[in-house]
């Protein structure tokens, strides 16, 4: 085990692929020269040189549409988006041509490429830079959607990521990338669709993902020390495919559920674990489900404001445990 | 130039195009390189790919083919001529009128026919309809229903083939119309800067739609290279000899010094934009007949070998026969094929679950009620 | 009363807000001199002439962008959009400048556009052409959504995004333009957010919009005939602003909800419905709330498996009904 | 020539800029017709943008400034010189880098500053942040974070502007690394296409964040006009009177005859991208300091303006001194405004909630627990 933040542990899963296979590149806007823009790919310009990591304009369409059609030939791009947030330049490219690709061809075409980068408000950057796009993106038969909420997770979900031969949306977090967490050493990979249980409990199941899950263990650390509660955090890890099967689990043992996540409310992860779990476990559950969520707005820049108010926090879900619980 | 052109190379009653002098392009090098028989299969190609869409209307008009049906007629020289430029690393992709493309680069007309059907044995499976054929095998990326989406995926293409090292182009064709989309421009940019071994070629049939060329674009087409220092063309797509000539000098440019271009080639639709088209509003028939009268490529063609003697009439007769048979050979093929089942609408969405065994755990697809 | 055709209905409206407010003008591809790809604004330009009624280029973000642009300074651009699927390449101005801009400038800027046209599959024309973005739309705090089921309603609902200030996505359908229908004659017009009981009912509530309002009656009759079940038919209109009291009250007369809609189902509408209704509503329900909705898949070319087996027609929602009612 | 110039227009230790010959472009009509009053004020607004923007920073390196802050010191004589031009029908609109622009077109300053505190009395209310500064009412349609996503919102100022039989124009900014956006490119055809009266202002300070223009950009940025047969200008941007004798030529011909142009303006920022960039990979100090040294906007302005004897040493020292005193005046109105309140999340989304009664039905929020 060796510890590493968020960040450096997509930084070696980034190394070590880039070594494994000569057909993965690292393109995006300042990844290079730059270092990154969150210096996620910091050295990897010096180490691995101008073929291996390569700066782009500032043409999201243009390069992703580039890389949807170099990975049919084989290539294994994987682009950074400095900001999940700008996916809606190139939305077009990753949710026709991407996803659909192969579909459209009958399956004769493999499209294996990753698209990466932050996906979260809490900085203060305002409502065009503040997307949490993975509902959007899970809609779409033909994408996955992944959303890793530690330094291992992130590690072992990247080189999966990166082997999967289908387009894979990668959602980081930039208060995640100085988190530290400790990862297994050695080229360790971890199969989507397997949720982790990050906290047992019975009394109520919190399903979470990305920094939510640290929120939600906050509260549950709180909950346990002031009610008694043992509440059970399920960190999804990736949002398509969905592990359907451990959430099920654990509401058959709670029988109560809070879904904690940082989107805007309509029509977000949460309604679609709503939906699902009130139809496949309708006569377990004691207590509506309910949701703690971004507050229903563009994302508000007063900085105070925005993290007290708007996003999910230790304290709002607290909040919903409570009201779930009553 | 006494020899008059045999048979009609439309089904209407077109008259011939007026019998001219030699192709100013037959010399060219790309061109003087080709033997009689090779010069044949150019223009059986541009035959077989006009039998097959006139083939495709009343089987439209039986309500055998949903969707649109974008038809090619008019620009067959383009394709077959581009097409027949490549070797085993160049590649090809195009818009959804995709269908001259997709016999040019050798697919077989049966799953074609197929396709539109909606058949199983469609070249997609039944999945993509007739804008969305593909052939990887033959190079051939399809066949995209965006417009201009697919300029940025050939430059991909490009970019693969560059990266691995190999001595091939892409070609991405796309419409006058698409030279609009803002990721056409993206990618010029990328081409331009990265020197990738890409031709965007602009089949500019004057319209898109309805819209005429004037209408939608400010400015020369292909001239738009220049705002990247790329290098354009522009030339005729009524003579198959010309385009050959103009993306042969392209091709070698890009495959031996991974330059881009921009190559604008002059064309025509004599149908409606899609079969639903009524044309009524934006051009009149004067202008169809003024183009089919002088430079249809299939005409133009084969005035050419006629006078080139490489083709005879006898000739001329067997390969519109064969054609129209290959055609009908297509339609009895689509019609004797099964369309696919409703399981098959959730396969080849991901390449995991094609698989024996899945790679991933969880749940992928969430119909509540199938 | 007149019948009209729903997309007569449609020009109706636009025709008369163009005669009412000088600062209505329609934009969009083929709109003028072709008459529209399908029809919607037929003589339009004859009549009111090349400065009200404009062909754009192939353009979507420039012409979207610049439509937003003039509605700032008062213009009403009512922007056709051939299909709704080529949002894609225009998405980041719709959910960047139209859903943001009056919130970034604290309320300085209003944003009186509607984007409209065709939004459904069931015509065969593939995956890139059927995208069903209602979802995705209403997830953008910002936006309204509006999904018309008939002539009537397309007419009333038309005039209101026209006179609304914010921005309104008005999303029509090909297989309902040639449906007639009574309209009132006037100027009639509709709030938004007030669902329609599209049929009464006592056993079961359906819950859909768009032209699943369709099936979902022909599906009705059916059990009616069948099976003698009083099934209750609620069309909501518009998605954003959304009329939950009206579904609420239906579902504490049946109990029992099937959502009907025309969505791949990952985060569709009908995810944020039963969220909703189990939340707001857990105590009424005797069964899971389930939803009919397109088979999760990019839309499949075959004629027949498209429209049989992969969208919601009225035997695929009798299914559901048994399901829910079992 | 032989005046010193009197205090340093940057607050490091720059060297002054050397004097040098009077501007050429003083004589240009739209300089020429300045009164000495004119002239003094366009001064004082580089100054106190200049003044403002240092202020800022320690207010972020205190932590009271969230997000990121983008200076646009070293560009000051491209927005006063632009938006000093503006009649009363005329717009603008530009990126996130809009803290000269806002002052430029007669902002207060103390709403700017509170604006980057995220106080309740900004000119957004807090809720846009330095990215979003918007005033309407001044013909100010901000500050935009998505790079190149203002462009089409500008044309389609220009468009609303000759829609409604007004003599206006547009003028939409945006960095040298936006013309790779394509946006920007559907903007300029149907700008060309359309007569529309707008200009397109690249203000290239060579970076786009660390990738120089080079990296990023085949040919030249201006010349792309060219591709929409629209007029390009390039000029200097470190000459208050070469930008406004530039932009006076081309908003005339705008707001006249309703040609849209791209007009290139050549400048520089001594800051890094954001503040929070470390600046240190992709150019070299060096750079920086020839620039200042050189052509530092101020400084250059200042001296013409003491050649002319416009300006005296003490109106220099004066000005500055005010400057200072009102971003210190500034910084107080922020630190004694408060914060929005959690209601405050939900207004100003929908226009009709923000009216004392809706206009539709039903529910307009979604929050499951708030
Ligand atoms: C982004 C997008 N916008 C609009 C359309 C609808 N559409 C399909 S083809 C077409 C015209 C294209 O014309 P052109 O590029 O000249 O090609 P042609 O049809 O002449 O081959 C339009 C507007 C589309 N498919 N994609
Ligand atoms: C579509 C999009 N992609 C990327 C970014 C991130 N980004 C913000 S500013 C910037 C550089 C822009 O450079 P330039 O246009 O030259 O303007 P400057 O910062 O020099 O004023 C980038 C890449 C963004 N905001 N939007
Ligand atoms: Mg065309
Ligand atoms: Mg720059």
């Amino acid at each position: 085990m060796a510890t590493l933040t968020y960040r450096e542990a997509i930084r070696a899963a980034l190394s070590e692929e880039i070594e494994r296979d000569p057909n993965v590149v690292i393109l995006g806007e300042e990844v290079a020269q730059f270092n990154g823009a969150y210096k996620v790919t910091e050295g990897m310009l010096e180490k691995y040189g101008p073929k291996r990591i390569v700066d782009t304009p500032i043409s999201e369409a243009g390069f992703i549409g580039m890389g949807i059609g170099a990975s049919m030939l084989g290539i294994r791009p994987v682009m950074e988006l400095m900001f999940w947030s700008f996916y809606s330049v190139a939305f077009d490219q990753i949710v026709n041509n991407a996803a659909n690709v192969r579909y459209m061809s009958g399956g004769q075409i493999a499209c294996p490429i990753v698209i990466r980068g932050p996906a979260n408000g809490g900085t203060n950057v305002g409502a065009t830079h503040s997307h949490t796009p993975e509902n959007v993106l899970a809609h779409h038969p033909g994408l996955k959607v992944v959303v890793p909420s530690n330094a291992a997770d992130a590690k072992a979900l990247m080189k999966t990521a990166i082997r999967d031969n289908d387009p894979v949306m990668f959602l980081e977090n930039t208060l995640l990338y100085g988190v530290p967490g400790e990862v297994p050493e050695g080229d360790i990979t971890l199969p989507f669709g397997r949720a982790a249980i990050a906290r047992e409990g019975k009394d109520l199941t919190i399903v979470s993902y990305g920094r939510c899950v640290v929120h939600s263990l906050a509260a549950a650390e709180k909950m346990k020390a002031e009610k008694g509660l043992d509440i059970e955090v399920i960190d999804l890890r990736t949002i398509r495919p969905l592990d359907v099967a451990t959430v099920l689990k654990s509401v058959a043992k709670t029988h109560r559920v809070l879904i904690v996540e940082e989107q805007r409310p309509f029509c977000s992860v949460g309604t679609m674990l709503a939906a699902t779990i009130q139809e496949e476990a309708f006569d377990e559950l004691d207590a509506p489900i309910l949701r703690v969520g971004t507050i229903d707005a563009p994302a508000i820049y007063a900085p105070p404001v925005e993290k007290q108010f708007q996003l999910p926090n230790p304290e709002r879900v607290v909040a919903g445990i409570l009201k779930v619980m009553r | 130039m006494s020899k008059k052109p045999s048979a009609s190379a439309d089904t209407g009653a077109a008259p011939a195009v007026t019998p001219s002098r030699p192709s100013p392009h037959a010399q060219a090098p790309a061109n003087a390189a080709l033997s009689a028989e090779q010069k044949i299969e150019l223009y059986r190609k541009m035959v077989r790919i006009r039998r097959f869409e006139e083939r495709c209307l009343p089987v439209y008009n039986a309500g055998k083919i949903g969707g649109f049906l974008h038809l090619y007629i008019g620009q067959e020289a383009v394709a077959v001529g581009a097409c027949s430029l490549m070797g085993k690393d160049d590649h090809v992709i195009t818009a959804y009128r995709d269908h001259g493309h997709a016999i040019a680069v050798g697919m077989d007309t049966k799953p074609l026919m197929a396709e539109l059907y909606g058949k199983v044995t469609g070249c997609s499976k039944g999945k993509g309809g007739s804008m969305h054929y593909f052939a990887p095998d033959l190079n051939y990326w399809g066949g995209h229903g965006i417009v201009g989406g697919q300029v940025p995926l050939g430059t991909g293409l490009a970019y693969a083939v560059k990266y691995q090292g190999k001595k091939g182009a892409a070609m991405a064709f796309m419409g006058d119309g698409a030279v609009n989309q803002g990721a056409v421009h993206e990618a010029y940019n990328l081409a331009a800067l990265w020197d990738l071994p890409v031709l965007f070629v602009i089949e500019n049939n004057r319209y898109s739609m309805g819209t005429s060329q004037e209408r939608s674009s400010a400015g020369e087409l292909a001239k738009r290279a220049e705002a990247y220092e790329m290098k354009w063309y522009v030339c005729g797509g009524h003579d198959i000899y010309e385009v050959r000539a103009t993306l042969d000098e392209a091709l070698r440019r890009a495959r031996e010094e991974n330059k881009p271009a921009v190559v604008e080639i002059d064309t025509y639709r004599y149908r409606g934009h899609s079969v639903a088209d009524p044309d009524k509003t934006y051009r009149d028939r004067k202008e169809i007949e003024d183009y089919r009268n002088t430079k249809d490529p299939l005409q133009v063609f084969q005035n050419q070998l006629v006078l080139e003697n490489v083709l005879t009439d006898a000739l001329i007769t067997e390969i519109d026969t064969a054609a129209r048979a290959e055609a009908d050979r297509a339609v009895e093929f689509a019609e004797a094929s099964p369309f696919p089942t409703a399981e098959d609408i959730q396969k080849d969405v991901y390449w995991e679950t094609d698989q024996p065994q899945r790679t991933s755990e969880g749940r992928i697809f969430f119909n509540s009620v199938e």
